[in-house]
Order: C-alpha cells, then structure tokens, then sequence
C-alpha cells in the first residue's frame, strides 16, 4: 500500500503489572524492538475503556495494542477475565464496522515475558505499516457531515 | 493556571546515549503550560533531586513530568522529592524514556522523537492530576501459614516467637513435610527427624500458634493487613478432641495392606493411620477410599475398640474463617513420578529407566526411607522386590531436570547433594557394596556441600560416571544400567541391584490453583513468583503475601529454613505498623449520575462496591446508588470501565488523564 | 382470556397499580399511540392490535414513575425489556403489573395505509406468548408476512472487505442528525447523563462531525451489546433511516454464538457484560 | 470401508508378505483398499539422509495423489515409509517457508491434511471388535514378542503415537489373536537397520540381542510392524548362527500375519512360506485351515 516511507502511529494500552512489567524487562534486557508504539499505562486491563479505543483512532492512530496478563495472573484475581469478555464483543462491533484485525491487537504479556513483548511489538507494528495509513479514520477525522 | 515543570534524565549514558536529552528538553519547554524543562545527568542523584526541589520553588511549579527510568524504579524518589519541595506527591508523574525508549531502541533520532512523545502524553496527563493523600488501612496482627514442612515450621515458630497469633494450615495429616521422611541430612549427616521433632512438638504446643492439619486453603478474599481466609477442615472421622493417640484403633483396623504414604509405599498402612508415629498432631484419620466400613457399611472395628468413642462416620468438612493481614507460603514440592502422569503432563520423559515397571527402580525420597532408622526396613538397605541386599547400586542423576527435551529446563539443585548422600549412606551401611552415580555435572554450591561430595568420592569410593543412562532394563534378575561414560568416551553397562533416580523436583500438583485463589503469579513450571529475584525474594507480588521454601523453586533445608525467617520478619514488619498506608488510588462514584445498574458491583473482585441510599431530608428515598469502600478497593479500575455513563472513575486513573493522554497522541 | 379494558379498571380501582401504560388509536385508523391511563374511566381508550408497535417499557424508568406501581400493556419483546430492566435494578418486579399480550406479529413501521408487512422485529420471534406476566390478553391474527432483509444485508457486509464496511457506515453515519431519538425511544438507554453529554472529558463530539457520529453511534452499539433486546424502536424513530438494528443484531448475534447468551430472557440468569467464563474465548489474543 | 493404501517398495519386494498378508486379511475383514495411483518412492532409503527437501517432497507427492483421488485417510503399514510421511506433514504444516519451497517443487499446493495410519492404528481404526469377529483359531499359549522397533515411535513430537519409551498398542492387538505378549525390555531397541547392508557386523550384534532377550523372556516368535525389522531379524539369523553355536531359530511374523493365522487363513495366502526362518516349528499346533471368502 503506497507509502513506502509510511511510519505508523501506534498506541498499545497495556496493565501495569504484567506487560508493563514485561516491557521494562524487554528493556533491562537490552533486546530491541520497533519504535512506533507508544504506550499507556494503566492498573489493570479491567482498567482498558473500549472509548480509549475510539479515542486513540480520533487521535490519529494507524493501529492499537491492548495487552495485560495471562488469563489467571490478573493482580486483581480478575480484570482480565472481564476485559476478555469486553473485548470479544467490541471487537466484533469494530470489525461490523470496518476496522478489521490489521488495526486492532490484543495480546497477553507476563512480566517475565519481554521476548514475547518484543515479538508482539514488532508483529503488530510490521502488520499495521503494510496495512498503511488508517486512511478511512484519519479522513472521518477530518471531515464533517451535511449537519455538521 | 497549570505550572509544568519536565526534568529528563540522561541516567548517566542509559538514556543519553540514544535519546538526545537536551534537544528533548529544548522542544518539551514549546509546550503549553510547561514553565520549565531541563536535562540532567543523573536525576535521582541528590543534586538530582535537589534540581527538582529548586525548580518547584522557583518557578512556582504546581505539577512535575520526570523523563526517566521506569515508574516501577523510582516513581517514589521522585514523588518524595516532589512532596519535600511542598507539592503533593501525587502531582509527579514519570515519563518511562529508559526501559521503554533508549534502551529498546537503536536509532537517535527515533528514539528522541518517541522520548518527545511520551512527555507530551504524560504532560497533557498530569495537567489533569490533583492532590490525593494516601489511605490508612488498619492491620489485622495475626499471620497464616500455609504448608507445615519445615519451611512453614521456621515461619510459624518466629512469628509465634515474636508475640504475634499465627494460623498454620497443613493439607496432610501431620506437619513436618517431605524433611519428616529424610533419613540424614546433608552435608552434617545428623538425623532428620531427630532436629526436626522437637521443632514439631514446639508448633502444637506454642499458644501462638493454631494448627490446623488436613486442611486446606479453600479462598482468600481481602488485601494486606486484611485477609479473609476460609479453610476447608477435611473430616478426619476421629474426633480430635476426644482422641488420645493410644493407637489402638489403628492396630485393630482389619485393612492392613493400604500403601503408605509416608513410606512412599514401600509399606502399608491400615484404614484408620498415622502417617508415622512422631506425627503431629498424633491423631489417626481414616482414608475412606479403602475403609470397609465406608465401602461397605460394616465394620466399624475401630468405633468399638475406642475406648473414648472418639470415631465419627458422619464427621464431615467443616469451613472455618480466619482473619489474617499476612499470609506466608510454603507449600513445598513433590517428586517428579514417571510413572503417574497424567494424559496432559507436559513432560513425557523417563519410561526406559522402568520406573514403576521393575520393583527396584526407585526414586529419591523412596531411597530416604530405607535408609530411615523408622523406615520399613528399619533402616537397613534392602531391595524392595526381594528384600535382599543390594550388592550393586546405581544412582542416576537429572532424572527429569537439565533436559528440555523430556523433562524440565531447571536444575532441581538438591540432587548432587541428596545422591552423594544416599551413596554414601548406603557404603556405610553395605561395606562390600558398590554405589555408582551417572550424573552431568557435580552442583555442590553451599557451605561443606563440596567437601561432602569428595568425602563420598574419596573416602566412600563411590564411583562418579560423568555421562547419561540411556536405558534401565532387566535380565536374570539384574538390572542392566546402560550408559555413557562421557570422560572415557566409552559405553558402559552396569548390572545392578537396585537403582535410584533422583527425579526433579517439581511443584506441588495444585500449586498453580492455590496461587489463583491467592492472587499472586507462578512460572510455568508451577514455582511461585517473586517480586525481585535478588531484592525481594520472598515477597510475591501480592502485598502481604510471603513466600518460603521449595514452592518458589528448588529448595534445600538450610535455604527453605533463611527463607521462611526472611518471610516471617516480613510479615513481622508489616506488623510493626499500626495502620497501612496505601495508595489512593481507588474508585469513586458521581452520585448525582449514577443510576444503580450496579454493572460496577457485577465486576469488582474485592466487594468494594456497596449499595447507597440517597435520601431527603424528610428521609424519602430518591435513589440508589453504589458507593465505594475504600478500604476493600485495590484501584484496578475495571468498574470505571464498565459503567456506561463513566459514573465511577479511577482516581489517578481518571478519564480525564487517559483521555488527554490519549489525545495527545 | 379476560379483556384488556376490564383488566386494567380492575386494577386500577383495586388500587394495585397507579398508572397503565398501554396503547390508543391515533388519528389515523392504522396507528397507534402510547397512552397513560390513570383512572378506570379512561380505560375504554385502549386498544390492542397489530399495529402497536412502540415497546412501552421505556416508560418504565421515567422519572416520574419511580416509586409507584405501574400497569404496563407489553407484547413478548417488551417483556424482554421488561425483563432486562429488572435485571438491571432499574425497576422491581412488584412495582410493575404486567398485561402480556399474547401477539402474533406487528405491522412493519406506521403506514397510512392498512398494510400486511410483518415486522422485522416479529420475523424470529421466540415469545409470541410472554415469557413474564401478571394477565394475559390476546392481540388476534392480521396474517402479516414479511421478509427478513437485515439478515440478509448482514451477512453481505460480512462479506464485505473492511474498506467497503467502512464506507457503508461512514455513508449510513453521515446522516446522523445527532437527535439521540434513538437513545430515548430505547428502553435500555436509561441512563441519567449519557456518556455523550459527558463533557469532562468529551468522549463524543457533540456537534455532528463524521468523527463524533462515528463516535457516538460505535459507543450505542457496544453499551447495549448483551443487553439490547431487539424490539427496533431505535432503527423506527431514527429521523435519517440509519439502519441501527444491523449493529444491534449482529451484537446479539455475537452474544449468542460466542456466550450462548440471550437477552432479557430470565430474570435470574447472569448478565453478559459484568461476568466471565474462564474458558471465553480467546483465539484473537495473541 | 474403503482406504487410501501406500505400499511403498518394501513391501513389492523384500517384504512381500507383507503386503499379501494386509491384502489378504483386509479383505477379509470387509475393508477396501485403494492403492495411490502412481505412487512413487517416499525417500525413506537415502533421500533424508542426503537431501532434505527432497525426502520431504516425495512424501508430499504422494499425499497429493492420494487426496487428488478423494481419499481422507492413507493406510501404509511399511514404519519407513509412514514415518517420512508424518514427517513431512509435520514439517510444511509447522513451517510456510517450507511449505513454500515444497510447493515450488512439485509446482503445486500441497494439501497435506490427510491422515497417516500405521500399521497398529490401522487395526485400532477399523476396531477391535471386528478382528474379534473374525477370529477363528485362538492362539491361546503363543508366547510372542512385540517389537515396535524405531520408527514407529520417534520421534514423538511428531508422530504422536504411543509412549515412545514404554509402548503397548502392539500388545493390545495381539492379545485379539490370543496370543500372549510377553514382557521384555529390547521392544525399541534399535536392530541397526541403517547398517544393514553396509555395516552387516553390527546389524549381526544388535539383532542377537534382541532376538536373546526375547528368547530369554519366554518369546517363541518376534512380531514386527517394519520391513526393515522383519529383514534384518529374519534374515539376519543365519549370520547370528555364524557367529553364535548356541542360537537357535527365532520366527519372526508380521502382525498382519498373526491376525491372518488367527483367522485361520492359509499360511500360503499370508506368505509364511517367504520367510528364512521356518514359521511351522512354531505354528504347526495351530492347524491349518483355509477358509476362502470368495
């Protein structure tokens, strides 16, 4: 797709305590990774508003990670559990939508898991720059309506 | 009117080296409402610090943005700092520029640039920040300690030693763990139950302590300094309370051919046991698996020789509930059983050393009781099949540990130590005897463990075959050890009499259950996980929850025995404080838009969300909503992502702070 | 079967309720209208036929109904509200009386003109007879028929590349005028301030940006994901014909074929969203 | 029943009766069998130890052929030959890249979902009660020895069938014949096949041992799911008597042919009389009994 010096705007909002963890540990361990995401912290995926979604692609992001603990790590014995369940549905809303798996990732990442940090950051930024600009969200971005 | 200061830290050449930190400062000072930005090399150092304190009084600052190491290093320095100077600490925030920028990085200018992004976000965010104070929280003084080896022992008696109640839970009849069935201990050779015994005895007689034995952990609800343990009391079918140990009961059970568990079935027991006859408590219980009376409805033997009638057929598992505000794990671990795997095991290895095939092919723990003065064969090495003398031993070591194709990863570290030990207690026990041991590498890190392992070699004359067993196998009543002797470069085989793997050390079956009902992280071998390998080994991520022994990984006795003391003066410093301090950060509803759909209730983990009544002044209900206890919130956050209509929200987590966070993207 | 208007003098001189909600004929002979009758003698204006289509139960959590006792006259979807409604603490189940009508479909949309079109809504219809009620009446058959267009122009945008369902909505989302007609008619949007008049922070751009209408219309669908329940009242008074019931129905298609899960079907079951299952799954997780 | 059928060359060959001994009893037990057209050589000779994607692709070629002619599962009793062939299943499902050059190869996509069936799991395919059916002479007091040889176990990870340490689904089908497995230690021990003809001294030495202990255990006959195994016990006995005085004649069957003998049928049809070893000292107590299907 176009492009070719095409960078994309990645945000991954993620749980402090496994993949944050996890990705400062990518860090201490000195491996590298792509730099296009950046990331949000947050305490917990139960933390993780479907909005932050919509308002990361309004805020120009060409692709969105969302990441915490295993299923069973959760340091809220839960969170995950139910930011799970979110997930399977609002990711079939967005998909109904038109915003399909090249734009939208979701991943789990322990704190011992830097590698697999590492791995999922560069899969994910790699899927979203040969997907391209998310063009249709940045021209909605743009444009009003007849009402508008 | 919002007055930022940005402080970015080269952090010596970590963060200098791949983010050009001063033209990060240069652009950070462009963006609106920031006052005041400078880089430095080193801004957790005291002149660090005192850069930061300066700035806040001279440039009137009201929120600070450190471009740094991750928050999970020193987001507390610098909050301290920050409160030093008269701001309040929850105005601070930290830009993760090192451990998710610089170092993950190669390229200068990317990494300035994502450096540059990343204060941008945190900026917008802590425009958005307001005061908060953190939350007193009492403690409740009294400690849980589950498992009743020697690690939990240690634990108890230190806690109990310090004027504090302990509740110490043991899921077998007895406590004193896997050390109760070792015969001598390495590297002094003194007896194991004899320095083991009197520590028990202390346990049930300490009034700090209450013990509770065949019993486990059924949940545990609550946080630091305030835990709700519920523990299953299994029904023993003896009344504990009448019970006076006399054992006749057991001696009159007409099942006799049970296999025991404490012998690792090299012998038998009846229905109605104990384990072994230094148990504590010395209370019999009946195994209803194999009891005539439950299999059948008759018999009751032991109902009628108990001259206390202390048997009841209708005990059943009682729930108790037990207020703790620290709780210290110790569940030990369990041999690696080649033959009892389940379909699903991740480890398949192991079948051609004929474990569980050939009689006298037998494990570690099973060798510790033969040579046990109170063992089966009272202490003398005999074989299992035959009961005779085994002339010629094998000992095969990393049965299962060092080998990623068939076994596990991880060196079970007790093996060289426990081999030499049984090699040369079995030399000294059969003169004329041959003790041979195949192993990989000799491991005799410790105080003595060396000087143990050249005794065996030296004085013992154990031979040592450095090389793998590649099949154990039987021909005219010998067992045909084939192998390598990698040294001599030759294939070797060994007729033996009997051979001893020293399979891995594996964690407990149920481990990975109890650390969900706990709430704290294992490895994927099951081993729990510590916060900091070198700094906090004994404290699970899960404040208030210590670990102690060979639950967090292979352990010995004089490690499990520093650990559980380590874990105990944890729980003993938590207990030194009246109150706990925690940080705010915990939910709160806008009680003027919530509608009581209770979604919030639905998801909280903690029960932190109760059910308000919003009423006039003439006391007429207007309406219902939720409201938050602060005490019971841990601050996750995930019913201010549930609520529809964003009524409850995450103090220092706020939609406000994401959003413009988000926004500046 | 007794009959409707003596039902609801009964209960009101009997002072069970305080209010029915129930329907009334229009002006025109082929429409109804939501009515509340507050005394016995009023009860004569009711009417039940095919052509009541409004699902009544959003009078429910009117605010000037909390607190009393409310007859309602509720089809077997409007039950379905009713149900989630309870579900959902927004009403108790013994402050609501509930006529059932036993009902054999609805006419599709208000024509002047007598008309035969089934509505989509009725097509699958699993409660012709109530699953919840306190009396039950019945509507009489009209031999409606009609044809379940949305489910085939789902499965075409499925079958759509993500760029070709991405213009069919910004198409469709255009027209949004931003009235929020389909958040009042909806039974389920009972919410005192809606996320989209949240100001701090706007999560929704209020004016009728491609953005916020996007925005908005994303955020309805997914509140109501395991919850909506189906009756389309949304979609029939939206004033710029968006075919919102598309993104309801495939959320409950997702409920269903991934949770097994049905709205407004049992006043004990648990609710979707504020539950898990360990074993849900996760094969897009990496 | 009808099933995709992959002899190999062993068995139009050296193991013959093999093949005669499957054709024979399957058709007896209702089963069609229907044989790859153009089926070529699986590589397991040479091809894996010389060229790797070659020794995958011929395998795959085969695949193709078979599932080109609708076939969903491929019967093929040689353990060489099912061997290649699960691994090469395993290798282009486990890599794209591989998968890609295998493609370029053979100029075709590869559709290697087939399912592989070796000789034991094609009798516990067609279910235990079916043998039973048919069985018309218990071999009650015919002490054997299962011998699983390498092939058929390893490596695990990849054809996933029984322990590869510790096996028993030969046993399990044995025990439908009456036959009685005995309990010996050499069932995976390796004959040295790879050496057979090149390095026979050492085939000669690991054969004896296993033969011995088979003997020593109580077996009066070694049966065998391989070719290669049949070969180099079978035959390689005569050079075992060079160099050993006291051996003494093992037989060594198929365990199609101790089915077939279960079923009573004859010892021609199920080509007993191929082998070195003369099967008769140990079976005559089983007389002979022709029963003919058609």
């Amino acid at each position: 797709m176009g492009d070719n010096n095409f960078e994309p705007k990645i945000v991954a909002f993620v749980c402090n305590w496994c993949t944050y963890t996890g990705a400062d540990l990518a860090g201490t361990s000195r491996m590298k990774y792509q730099s296009n995401v950046r990331m949000i912290r947050l305490p917990c995926t139960g933390r993780i508003d479907p909005m932050f979604i919509v308002k990361a692609f309004e805020s120009g992001a060409d692709g969105v990670l969302v990441s915490g603990c295993h299923p069973g790590d959760c340091h809220y014995t839960a969170g995950n559990f139910h930011a799970r369940r979110r997930w399977i549905l609002f990711r079939q809303l967005l998909k109904f939508i038109g915003i399909d798996e090249s734009r939208l990732f979701f991943s789990w990442v322990s704190a011992s898991e830097g590698k697999k940090w590492v791995d999922v950051i560069n899969e994910v930024t790699d899927t979203v720059r040969k997907a391209g600009p998310f063009s249709d969200y940045h021209r909605i971005n743009k444009e009003y309506t007849l009402n508008g | 009117m919002m007055r930022i200061g940005v402080f970015v830290c080269h952090c010596g050449e970590n963060i200098g080296k791949t983010v050009d930190c001063p033209t990060v400062a240069k652009e950070v000072i462009k963006l609106p409402n920031v006052v005041y930005a400078i880089d430095y090399k080193y801004m957790c150092s005291d002149p660090g610090q005192n850069l930061i304190k300066q700035a806040i009084a001279e440039h009137k600052l009201n929120a600070v943005v450190v471009a740094s190491c991750s928050p999970h290093m020193h987001e507390k320095t610098f909050r301290k700092a920050v409160s030093a100077a008269g701001l309040n600490p929850y105005m601070c925030e930290i830009a993760n520029i090192r451990e998710q920028c610089s170092w993950v990085h190669d390229n200068v200018e990317e990494a300035t640039k994502k450096a540059i992004d990343l204060i941008r976000m945190t900026v917008e965010r802590v425009k958005f920040n307001f005061p908060l104070s953190e939350i007193k929280v009492p403690i409740t003084k009294k400690a849980l300690v589950i498992g009743g080896g020697i690690a939990g022992i240690q634990a108890a008696l230190d806690i109990a030693g310090a004027g504090y109640k302990v509740i110490l839970v043991e899921k077998e009849p007895s406590i004193g763990g896997h050390m109760s069935q070792l015969s001598e201990t390495f590297p002094t050779l003194d007896c194991s139950q004899c320095i083991l015994t009197p520590r028990m005895v202390e346990v049930y007689q300490h009034p700090n302590i209450k013990l509770y034995t065949y019993s486990e952990v059924e949940s545990v609800d609550g946080f630091i300094g305030n835990f709700k343990v519920t523990i299953r009391k299994k029904a023993r079918y003896v009344k504990e309370d009448l019970c006076t140990g006399c054992g006749l009961c057991t001696q009159k059970c007409p099942i006799k051919r049970a296999p025991s568990e404490f012998d690792e079935g090299l012998s038998n027991r009846p229905a109605i046991y104990v384990p072994f006859p230094q148990a504590v408590p010395n209370i019999p219980v009946i195994d209803r698996t194999v009891c005539t009376y439950f299999k059948t409805g008759k018999c009751q033997m032991c109902k009628k020789v108990c001259g206390r009638d202390a048997i009841d057929f209708e005990q059943k598992d009682t729930l108790i509930t037990e207020d703790v505000g620290a709780i210290i794990v110790a569940t030990g671990y369990k041999l690696y059983k080649i033959d009892k795997k389940g379909p699903d095991s991740a480890v398949k290895g192991y079948g051609e050393y004929g474990y569980g095939k050939y009689k006298d092919v037998i494990d570690g723990l099973q060798f510790e009781r033969l040579a046990s003065a109170s063992g089966p064969t009272a202490g003398e090495i005999l074989r299992p099949s035959d009961r005779k003398q085994p002339k010629k031993v094998v000992f095969i070591q990393c049965v299962g540990s060092r080998d990623p194709s068939k076994g596990f990863e991880y060196c079970s570290k007790i093996c060289c130590m426990y081999t030499a030990k049984h090699a040369m207690l079995y030399k000294h026990k059969v003169h004329d005897g041959e003790a041979y041991v195949f192993y990989m590498d000799i491991r005799a890190g410790g105080k003595g463990y060396e000087e143990f392992v050249r005794r065996a070699i030296e004085e013992d004359h154990v031979k040592y075959i450095r090389g793998r067993v590649s099949k154990v196998y039987e021909k005219k009543g010998k067992l045909i050890v084939k192998g390598e002797d990698t040294l001599a470069g030759v294939p070797v085989e060994i007729e033996a009499d009997m051979v001893v793997l020293a399979t891995a050390i594996v964690a407990q079956p149920e481990a990975a259950k109890l650390a969900q009902t706990l709430g704290i992280p294992y490895d994927k071998y099951g081993f729990y996980a510590e916060v900091h390998p070198k700094l906090r080994p004994v404290e699970s991520s899960s404040g208030g929850i210590f670990l102690a022994g060979a639950c967090q990984a292979p352990r010995d006795i004089p490690e499990s025995v520093a650990m559980a003391s380590a874990a105990a003066s944890k729980a003993l410093i938590l207990f030194g404080n009246e109150n706990l301090e925690r940080e705010p950060i915990v939910a709160k509803v806008n009680e003027s838009t919530c509608v009581g759909c209770f979604y919030c209730k639905k998801v909280c983990a903690y029960n932190a969300i109760e059910i308000k009544e919003l009423k006039d002044k003439k006391g007429n209900l207007i309406k219902v909503v939720a409201s938050v206890n602060t005490g019971l919130c841990q601050g996750c956050g995930t019913c201010n992502a549930t609520c529809p209509s964003k009524s409850i929200e995450l103090i220092g987590f706020n939609d406000e702070q994401i959003f413009y966070q988000i926004k500046a993207l | 079967m007794a009959d409707l208007i003596s039902i609801v003098k009964g209960i009101l001189e009997s002072k069970k309720v305080d209010v029915v909600v129930g329907y009334t004929r229009a002006t025109s002979p082929n429409r109804t209208r939501p009515i509340v009758i507050r005394n016995a003698s009023e009860a004569d204006a009711l009417v039940i036929d095919s052509s009541c289509l409004n699902n009544l139960a959003t009078y429910l959590t009117r605010k000037e109904n909390k607190g009393g006792k409310v007859g309602i006259v509720a089809k077997g979807c409007d039950v379905k509200a009713i149900v989630q409604l309870i579900v959902e603490n927004q009403i108790k189940r013994e402050n609501v009386y509930i006529i059932g009508v036993k009902c054999n479909g609805v006419k599709k949309g208000f024509e002047v003109e007598d008309s035969k079109v089934l509505s989509e809504k009725c097509l699958n219809c699993n409660v012709k007879t109530p699953h919840l009620y306190d009396e039950l009446v019945e509507m009489g058959s009209d031999n409606l028929s009609g044809k379940d267009e949305k489910a085939e122009l789902i499965a075409k945008l499925e079958a759509m590349s993500p760029q070709e369902r991405f213009a069919f909505w910004e198409k469709e989302f255009e027209k949004c005028i931003r009235c929020y007609a389909c958040r009042q008619a909806c039974p389920l949007c009972y919410c005192e301030r809606c996320i989209a008049d949240k100001s701090m922070p706007r999560w929704v751009e209020t004016s009728a940006t491609k953005r916020g209408n996007f925005a908005w219309n994303i955020i309805r669908a997914f509140h109501l994901s395991g919850r909506c329940i189906g009756c389309n009242e949304c979609e029939r008074v939206c004033p710029a014909g968006i075919p919102l019931s598309l993104l309801n129905r495939k959320m409950a298609m997702v409920a269903k074929s991934e949770f097994g899960y049905e709205s407004g079907m049992s006043l004990d079951a648990p609710t979707l969203i504020g539950t898990y299952d360990v074993k849900d799954k996760e094969d897009f997780i990496k | 029943m009808d099933i995709g059928y992959y002899p190999g060359c062993s068995l139009t060959g050296t193991a013959k009766e093999y093949d005669q001994s499957i054709r024979r009893i399957f058709s007896e037990l209702g089963v069609n069998l229907i044989e790859v057209e153009d089926w070529s050589c699986c590589g397991a000779t040479s091809a894996h130890a010389t060229n790797h994607l070659l020794s995958l692709a011929l395998p795959l070629r085969n695949i193709n052929l078979a599932k080109r002619q609708g076939l969903k599962e491929l019967f093929i009793p040689c353990a060489a030959c099912y061997n290649r062939f699960v691994v090469a299943q395993y290798e282009v499902n486990r890599d794209a890249s591989v998968r890609k050059e295998i493609e370029n190869i053979l100029e075709e996509t590869i559709e290697a979902d087939i399912r592989i069936i070796n000789m034991i799991e094609m009798f516990e395919y067609i279910g235990k009660d079916a043998i039973t059916a048919r069985k018309r002479k218990d071999l009650k007091g015919f002490k054997v020895a299962a011998y699983y040889g390498c092939l058929l176990l390893r490596p695990p990870a990849v054809v996933k069938f029984d322990d590869p340490e510790q096996p028993s689904s030969m046993e399990e089908i044995i025990r439908l014949t009456g036959a009685e497995p005995i309990e010996w230690s050499f069932k995976t021990e390796c004959c040295g096949a790879s050496h057979s003809i090149t390095n026979t001294n050492i085939v000669v030495t690991l054969s004896k041992r296993i033969i011995d202990d088979a003997r020593e255990m109580g077996a009066e006959a070694i049966i065998v799911a391989c070719p290669m195994c049949h070969s180099n016990l079978d035959m390689r006995q005569r050079n075992i008597a060079k160099v050993d005085a006291q051996h003494r004649n093992m037989p060594v069957l198929y365990l199609s042919e101790l089915v077939g003998i279960s079923m009573g049928l004859d010892r021609e049809a199920l080509g007993l009389n191929l082998h070195f070893i003369d099967t008769e000292p140990v079976l005559s107590r089983f007389s002979t009994a022709i029963v003919t299907k058609e």
